[in-house]
């Protein structure tokens, strides 16, 4: 299998906090990944980091075995790399369409962008029926759809997923996840941050525990689900 | 003094746009109590804290603080009767010294006025000394004397905390607010805090409510915690009823999870 | 970098050392900025006659020069000049300044020292009005350019509904209210009598002259805003006829105005050279050196630093040493001079004892105009309580 | 030079040595812009490196009450560039309180200064008798103390009439309505000379009292100095400008150092912070304002009274720019900054550009030709429009704009002094 | 007195419109910056300063060679605007992008930096047309083509009038119904009864003053003043063209609203900000030519008021927004012209033309104060 991504003895800095601590990760092509922890662990700081919203201060970045973490964002966008950022941030003041259309800004072959479109829709068919409306309008489910579209339509080679279920009601959230095996099912390559660990791990094939900014734990999906340390990493008990 | 409690938060319901961040969400805490906030991340707790310090206003609900209704007050008027705060993401005055930084927050406290200050008057020499000693007092209290007179922004991250927190008490609050006050700090740094925090209970008579991830943090320290998901308030118990509850370990772990741990 | 600054700490001290027996006479007038037309052509007049008379002064073992200053029309930058020449000692006179709001503030300063002021082109009546025995002027006064311009509104091309609009500076507005004064003792009603500051748009005001129906108007103030205005009257259909003071008697008036300037009056007291016979000569010298003709106050200048020269030449002759300020002061008060402006002489506080006031007409739109009528009129008598 | 900073006897030295040439230097040739530019650095480095402080005294005393007194009798513009540096440092101090310390950006500043002139300008002439019914006007000299502090006042309440709505904005449109304010406060300066003649319009106010000065000229004379009144004005504004810096530093260093000051930085700093630290957000905005302002109205008296005449070309936007200039060239919040920048901004723009000027025109004149062999240019042929006194606006464009990508700190940049446990007396 | 006003009200009104939309023109560039940087781009005055200048030029230089006056006016357009883009893209790059880089996030420091870009900019410009003509004041060419006069017919004038007295009623009536609801506990009238009562009011009014309304109003129009409605409508349209239709468009709002997302979608922001300053400094550009072309004279400094002015607008209107812009420029020009006008009226010449000014600024503090968001835009959360 080849290796898609890979993150060598990452060290990130937010001002002064050390937020990740030497993060040794892989992602093999036809991957579901994911990386659980608790609040604060550093999850969203090592997508950030991959897609080059924030910098390492140590330690390198390979795509398909090229570095990149000293790319700007959007030149890492260009090699292939699609983020689902935290908190959906799908454009408010623009419609459905043109969040999708500005997911496609890379793609100058109009019909390929129509034909994304097309899947893209096919996905979700709730977001063909808005496709005229505010993304600000949306409700959450309909925004992280959205968000999931507009990363899609990059047809990126990786998919990064930052939380993608929070604050979405349960129906919803079954709905993500099923999506999310779908589009691995479609061949697309997934790294998965989740704050519902076991969610996360029942859709993934392999997962990475954070705590504190260091990787605590790794190992196959299923192993990871029945240890006694993943429920200690969320409760602290 | 009554015993009833020092801050009473009732039916309160913010939403920003659609989203409702903060859902009817009701509090009484008791004096000299520790009461920790949790939740997931977007569960609301910042903007609740937003919302009793008067920074936001509340769509629906009041709050009550030492008895008195201070729904919709300024921010400075709710300080200035006793409720101090940190920040998520620290905010000190960071081209101040560590000392002045603390000396901001006896603002309300310096009973000297405008022409004191020009014409140094023995009234201004008496109240600054004040201002200074208390402050000094306070930055002793937080093991930071030795850093008083460097500028906020040139202190290594958990004394930074640290100074926030002395700052805050220079308000002399009778209900202190630490938004994480964990955050980005290496195990001893926490467990250093964990101490303080009881310490500060203890010494200064002083109400704790406090927002944290660290999850052993807040199980070792607080009296009471409330688990906030979706902005609305699901539970409230002792940290063992939290921590048993199959709704926090969904909340947490995710659904599902609470079978699994039941079984 | 050093060696830069090193230079730069050389020159800067050069200058300063320059020594020698040098008399210098300051121009202060705008060079820059939009009423720079009339403030170049103060200073090349005087240059012309400074130029002239470096021979003779050199023979007497002196060093003439002419110390060209901008004021920029400005009364806070021309105050600022005036405190730096005042403290060069070898500046002994001014000519200047351009702007009546400009020379009252600097007169103020050169008083101080007693520094002989000779304005070439100050109109204001309080420029000589405070009785200060260093201003002089070569020119008339607005107290009786503004009437004469009103007489020959009313009387000769029957204005009946006058619009006065003015610039808002203190010669502008001055002459416009000594105008509106003596039209409306001629019996003609002023309608509308408006200050403004504004360049670009004057719809605001045309509006205001729509309803008023004006049958003239009159603009006290400087061309490049009497040119603008009278093109957009023209162009909203005001047929008014229109007439200034002296700040119109320019060809940029003419320019700026384009086609509209056609049939416009404008009082001067600079009148055009052609109506001076003995100006002919200066102005073919002029010419010759300068490359462009005379206008407007060049040859008041060039009278003004004669005035000026031969007080100075007078003194040196006799005492074979500079003139204090003081003395040169006195002296220029009492110095007559057969100039090409005719001639000069100055009354007990500075206004030329006889000054000639012309009204122009702009027969076509084509600068200079021709000359309808020219009035000689001595300078109105003020109250001094004391010659200070 | 880092060595000499280690070493504080040889810096002291050295300083003083300096110090010592250039004044006599300036003292022989009181003409020439060099020496008195090394004057000054002298000054400043004896102000500002770590010497003794009886040496800074010693030589700051030194050089402005004696050398640059003796000086400037020989060359008066000494005293005007002292004055108008000295005018132009308390309005810098007083801008420091507002965009400094509590960070606004006020870009209307020169309305109060306009206000504190016209209150002496009115009552000072006659133009006061334009509408008060008592023919009384103008107020003999002696008033003008009086109305400096009047002037205090009445900068202050306009503080607070134009912060009041201001204050209340957003830093960025703050700033432009403080800009359209000062331009309100400037057009009614022009225009308020109908339908009751206030202002007196464009045509401005003169002549002014100054106040009266025998009894300096007598003081004066008891040591020796035979002056008349023309040439004793200059020194007698000059010291009196001295006086009210000192006083204005004063009152700068204790608000800064006061409960107040340290309220202003924190709301500079962060607002929010801030408030919730019990510090009410718009009556400490409106005292900082209104403070700024009370500064900028007493240096407005005194500069009707040292210019004779005021008129609303005085107080333009550029006006207001060039103090701001002035606060960021020296460092926002920085005392000793802002009276450096009010130096260097003033004496660039009243002495070194003209001189500059007057330079080329000496050149122009002489007809001088520059020959580099390469490149030839007769100096006549120079454009009149290549003056530099001309392009100020670029000059302070350029400071402000790099200023703020490479060092939007300032020269001397805010330093928080150490506080003392002082015991009580 | 009356008449006279009613008279006038008209031709006050299209003069207010065709200031307005010079207004609006300024405001495009002010509002796009800001749109994208929340940066109030200071030196957008001397960018359209620089476009009038060079259009100037264009105009003096080329007059012998084309004969053609819209031939001419189109290069002049073409060549102001795009010198005012040229300029706009400089003052990015050598000013702005620096402070963006270091990631300051003083907001003084920008708007500190724009206002010493406009200052510097006054005199560079000062500085070469010295040198060149030893003059920096440029006189915009006639053409009896562009300054030919066309009367509109009266009953413009007629519905004008009418239309502006209905409205007039129709706030007097609001405002009495606001007063019965508040002192009278009256339940709110309908909006459109309102209607009715303020129509009927000005009918009344049109019956009593027939002989004024159906006077000669001398409505004239010039040539000129059509084309800037024109271009400044084409502008308008092509924009929101632009911004709504285009690929450019959707990542300038992109970048507007999330420029961190915005990068996540491959987008270069600075590539973006640059194309807006482009964008803006051309129609700023255009603007400067059109207003030479009104006004005749322009220098150096001719950018200053009406760059204050067209910010008003912006703010007034909502900045951020183009149609705001439109709107605010439009409010601004007609109440600055009325104000103009009708004050030395109204005041019996106590207070002249020069309080339009102080007008123009109340209004922007009223605005900010009342209405931060302005007449149409949308009130942004702050973030905490």
């Amino acid at each position: 299998m080849k290796k898609v991504l890979e993150l060598k003895n990452v060290h990130t800095y937010y001002g002064q906090i050390h937020a990740l601590k030497g993060i040794n990760l892989e992602v093999y092509e036809g991957e579901i990944v994911t990386l659980i922890g608790a609040n604060g662990a550093g999850k969203t700081t090592t997508l950030r980091t991959i897609s080059g919203m924030i910098h390492p201060k140590e330690g390198e970045v390979l795509f398909e075995g090229a570095a990149v973490h000293h790319l700007p964002a959007h030149l890492i966008v260009k090699r292939g790399i699609g983020h689902v950022p935290e908190g959906r941030r799908i454009f408010p003041r623009l419609t459905v369409e043109e969040n999708l259309e500005i997911g496609a800004f890379l793609e100058n072959d109009r019909h390929k962008v129509e034909e994304r479109k097309a899947e893209v829709f096919d996905l979700f068919p709730r977001l063909a029926e808005r496709r005229k409306q505010l993304g600000g309008t949306l409700s959450g489910g309909e925004q992280q759809m959205l968000a999931i579209g507009r990363a899609l339509m990059q047809d990126p080679r990786i998919l990064l997923m930052d939380e993608p279920s929070m604050g979405l009601a349960p129906v919803l959230v079954d709905l993500i996840f099923e999506t999310i095996a779908e589009l691995n099912n479609r061949g697309k390559t997934i790294l998965l941050v989740e704050q519902n660990a076991l969610k996360a791990l029942q859709v993934a094939h392999r997962g990475y525990v954070l705590q504190t900014g260091e990787i605590t734990l790794s190992g196959p999906a299923k192993e990871l689900a029945e240890n006694e340390e993943v429920k200690r990493a969320y409760l602290g008990g | 003094m009554s015993e009833a409690p020092i801050l009473e938060v009732e039916n309160v319901t913010k939403t920003f746009g659609g989203l409702v961040a903060v859902n009817d969400v009701s509090l009484k805490i008791p004096r000299r109590m520790i009461f920790a906030v949790i939740g997931p991340n977007g569960a609301g707790k910042t903007t609740f804290f937003n919302l009793i310090t008067g920074i936001y206003k509340p769509d629906k609900g009041r709050i009550l603080f030492d008895g008195e209704e201070i729904t919709g007050k300024d921010p400075a008027w709710i300080a200035a009767r006793g409720m101090a705060r940190t920040f998520q993401n620290i905010r000190l005055f960071g081209s101040m010294t560590a000392v002045e930084n603390v000396m901001v927050a006896r603002h309300v406290h310096t009973k000297t006025s405008y022409a004191d200050a020009l014409l140094h008057t023995p009234r201004y020499h008496r109240e600054e000394k004040k201002a200074l000693e208390r402050s000094m007092e306070l930055l002793e209290y937080m093991q930071l004397s030795h850093r008083a007179h460097e500028l906020a922004k040139n202190l290594p991250y958990g004394e930074q905390r640290r100074l926030e927190i002395a700052r805050a008490l220079a308000l002399e609050p009778k209900l202190l607010l630490l938004d994480e006050p964990a955050a980005g700090m290496n195990p001893q740094e926490t467990e250093d805090l964990q101490k303080r925090i009881v310490g500060i209970r203890d010494d200064l008579g002083v109400t704790i409510l406090l927002i944290e991830h660290d999850m052993q943090l807040v199980m070792s320290i607080s009296e009471r915690i409330a688990v906030l998901d979706y902005g609305k308030k699901i539970l409230e118990g002792t940290p063992e009823e939290v921590q048993n509850d199959p709704r926090v370990i969904e909340a947490y772990l995710g659904r599902g999870a609470a079978e699994g741990a039941s079984s | 970098m050093k060696k830069v600054l090193l230079a730069l700490a050389l020159a800067l001290g050069a200058s300063a050392l320059a020594q020698g027996n040098v008399i210098k006479i300051a121009t202060v007038s705008p060079l820059s900025g939009e009423q720079a037309a009339l403030g170049e052509m103060i200073k090349l007049g005087a240059q012309l006659a400074v130029e002239e008379a470096q021979p003779e002064f050199e023979k007497l073992g002196f060093k003439l020069e002419l110390a060209p200053q901008d004021d920029q029309a400005n009364p806070d930058v021309g105050v600022a000049v005036a405190r730096r020449l005042v403290t060069d000692p070898e500046i002994v006179a001014i000519v200047g300044h351009l702007n009546t709001g400009v020379a009252i503030p600097s007169s103020e300063v050169y008083k101080d020292y007693q520094l002989a002021m000779v304005s070439p082109a100050n109109t204001g009546p309080a420029v000589t009005d405070r009785c200060y025995l260093n201003v002089n002027r070569l020119v008339g006064r607005d107290d009786v350019q503004g009437p004469a311009g009103a007489e020959f509104a009313v009387k000769e091309l029957g204005a009946k509904r006058i619009f006065i609009v003015h610039d808002k500076t203190t010669y502008g507005q001055g002459v416009a209210e000594q105008f509106k004064k003596k039209a409306e003792e001629l019996g003609a009603q002023v309608v509308g009598f408006v200050g403004t500051e504004e360049k670009a748009n004057f719809q605001a005001l045309i509006l205001q002259m729509k309803a008023k129906k004006p049958d003239f108007v009159y603009f006290g103030g400087i061309y490049h805003q009497a040119g603008v205005l009278l093109k957009q009257m023209r162009e909203r259909g005001i047929k008014a006829t229109f007439m200034g003071p002296d700040g119109l008697d320019s060809s940029k008036f003419v320019e700026i105005a384009g086609e509209a300037a056609k049939g416009a009056y404008y009082t001067t007291v600079a009148g055009p050279i052609e109506k001076y016979p003995k100006a002919k000569a200066m102005a073919e010298k002029f010419e010759k050196k300068f490359g462009k003709k005379p206008e407007s106050f060049a040859i008041y200048a060039y009278d003004s630093a004669n005035v000026v020269i031969k007080a100075l030449k007078d003194f040196v002759a006799y005492a074979k040493r500079a003139p204090t300020r003081a003395e040169l002061s006195m002296l220029i008060r009492q110095t007559t001079l057969e100039g090409v402006t005719g001639y000069v002489a100055f009354d007990y506080k500075g206004d030329r004892k006889k000054a000639d006031y012309f009204v122009v007409h702009l027969k076509e739109a084509k600068y200079p105009g021709e000359v309808v009528k020219v009035i000689s009129f001595p300078a109105p008598a003020t109250k001094c309580e004391a010659i200070k | 030079m880092k060595k000499l900073r280690e070493n504080p006897l040889l810096l002291s030295a050295v300083i003083a040595i300096v110090a010592l040439v250039a004044s006599f230097w300036l003292l022989n040739n009181p003409r020439s812009t060099l020496p008195f530019l090394l004057t000054l650095g002298a000054l400043l480095a004896a102000l500002l490196q770590p010497i003794p402080k009886w040496l800074k005294v010693l030589i700051g005393g030194a050089i402005l009450l004696l050398v640059i007194p003796a000086a400037g009798f020989k060359n008066s513009f000494l005293f005007e560039l002292g004055i108008q540096t000295g005018i132009y440092a308390a309005m810098a101090l007083g801008l420091n309180v507002v965009v400094g310390l509590a960070g606004l950006l006020d870009l209307g500043y020169a309305a109060f200064f306009a206000v504190g002139a016209y209150t002496w300008a009115i009552f000072g002439s006659p133009q006061a008798n334009e509408f008060m019914p008592w023919k009384i006007f103008p107020l003999p000299g002696e008033y003008f103390y009086l109305f400096m502090l009047i002037a205090v006042v009445v900068a202050a309440i306009t503080g607070v009439v134009i912060g009041s709505p201001a204050l209340r904005l957003k830093g960025d449109y703050l700033a432009i309505v403080t800009l359209g304010l000062g331009e309100v406060v400037r057009v009614l300066a022009n225009n308020l000379d109908q339908p009751i003649n206030f202002t007196n319009g464009p045509q401005g106010i003169t002549p002014i009292q100054r106040p009266p000065i025998d009894w300096f000229i007598a003081l004066l004379e008891k040591f020796g100095l035979q002056l008349s009144r023309a040439e004793a004005y200059p020194l007698f504004f000059y010291l009196l400008v001295l006086v009210i810096i000192g006083i204005v530093t004063l009152v700068n260093i204790r608000l800064d150092r006061s409960r107040f000051g340290r309220a202003w930085i924190a709301i500079r700093e962060d607002e929010t912070a801030a408030r919730a630290m019990g510090i009410p957000l718009f009556p400490t905005k409106l005292l900082a304002f209104a403070t700024g302002a009370s500064f900028s109205g007493a240096m407005g008296a005194l500069f009707a009274a040292k210019q004779l005449y005021v008129s609303p070309e005085s107080f333009t936007l550029i006006q207001s720019i060039m103090i701001l200039v002035m606060v960021i060239l020296g460092g926002m919040g920085s005392i000793p900054g802002a009276i450096l920048g009010a130096a260097t901004v003033t004496i660039l723009n009243v002495d070194l550009l003209k001189s500059a000027s007057d330079y080329l025109n000496d050149l122009r004149n002489a007809g001088f030709t520059l020959d580099l062999g390469f490149f030839k240019y007769n100096f006549a042929n120079l454009p009149n429009q290549l003056e530099p006194a001309k392009y100020e606006r670029m000059v302070f464009g350029l400071i402000m704009i790099l200023m703020m990508i490479y060092r939007p700190e300032g020269i001397i940049p805010e330093r928080r002094h150490v506080l003392e446990m002082k015991e009580e007396s | 007195m009356l008449e006279i006003l009613i008279q006038l009200l008209p031709s006050v009104l299209l003069e207010g419109l065709i200031l307005g939309f010079v207004y609006a023109m300024i405001a495009l560039g002010y509002t796009m910056v800001y749109g994208v940087l929340e940066l109030i781009n200071f030196a957008h005055s001397e960018i359209f300063m620089a476009g009038a200048v060079a259009g100037a030029e264009t105009f003096i230089l080329l007059k012998g060679v084309i004969a053609n006056p819209f031939l001419l006016l189109a290069l002049a357009l073409l060549i102001g605007g795009t010198v005012a883009a040229v300029v706009a893209i400089l003052v990015e790059r050598l000013a702005y992008r620096p402070l963006r880089k270091r990631g300051t996030t003083n907001r003084l420091v920008p708007l500190i930096t724009a206002i010493g870009v406009s200052f510097f900019l006054q005199d560079l410009v000062r500085l070469i047309e010295g040198l060149w003509h030893n003059a920096f004041y440029r006189r915009y060419p006639s053409f009896a083509v562009f300054e030919a006069t066309y009367n509109l017919p009266n009953w413009i004038g007629v519905i004008t009038i009418a239309l502006t007295v209905w409205v007039g009623f129709w706030v007097l009536a609001y405002f009495g119904d606001w007063l019965l609801r508040r002192f009278k506990n009256r339940a709110p009238a309908k909006g459109r009864t309102l209607s009715l009562v303020a129509a009927g009011l000005t009918l009344v009014f049109l019956f009593l003053y027939r002989h004024v309304v159906f006077a000669d109003l001398g409505m004239t129009i010039q040539m000129k003043s059509i084309l800037v409605i024109v271009v400044s409508l084409a502008m308008l349209y092509g924009l929101n063209w632009l911004v709504h239709k285009t690929k450019l468009g959707i990542a300038i709002r992109a970048v507007a609203q999330d420029a961190q997302t915005a990068s996540l979608m491959g987008i270069d922001p600075d590539v973006i900000v640059s194309r807006t300053f482009l964008i803006g400094g051309f129609l700023g550009g255009v603007a400067g030519v059109l207003f030479g072309l009104l006004y005749t004279l322009v220098h150096p400094y001719v950018g200053f008021i009406p760059g204050i002015k067209a910010f008003t607008a912006a703010v007034l209107g909502g900045i951020g927004n183009i149609t705001g812009a439109a709107v605010g420029g439009l409010v601004l020009g007609m109440l600055e012209m009325l104000g103009g006008t009708y004050l030395t009226f109204l005041t019996n010449g106590a207070m002249g033309t020069e309080y339009k000014d102080i007008l123009a600024f109340m209004i922007l503090i009223f605005i900010l104060l009342f209405r931060p968001q302005g007449i149409i835009g949308q009130q942004l959360g702050e973030k905490v």
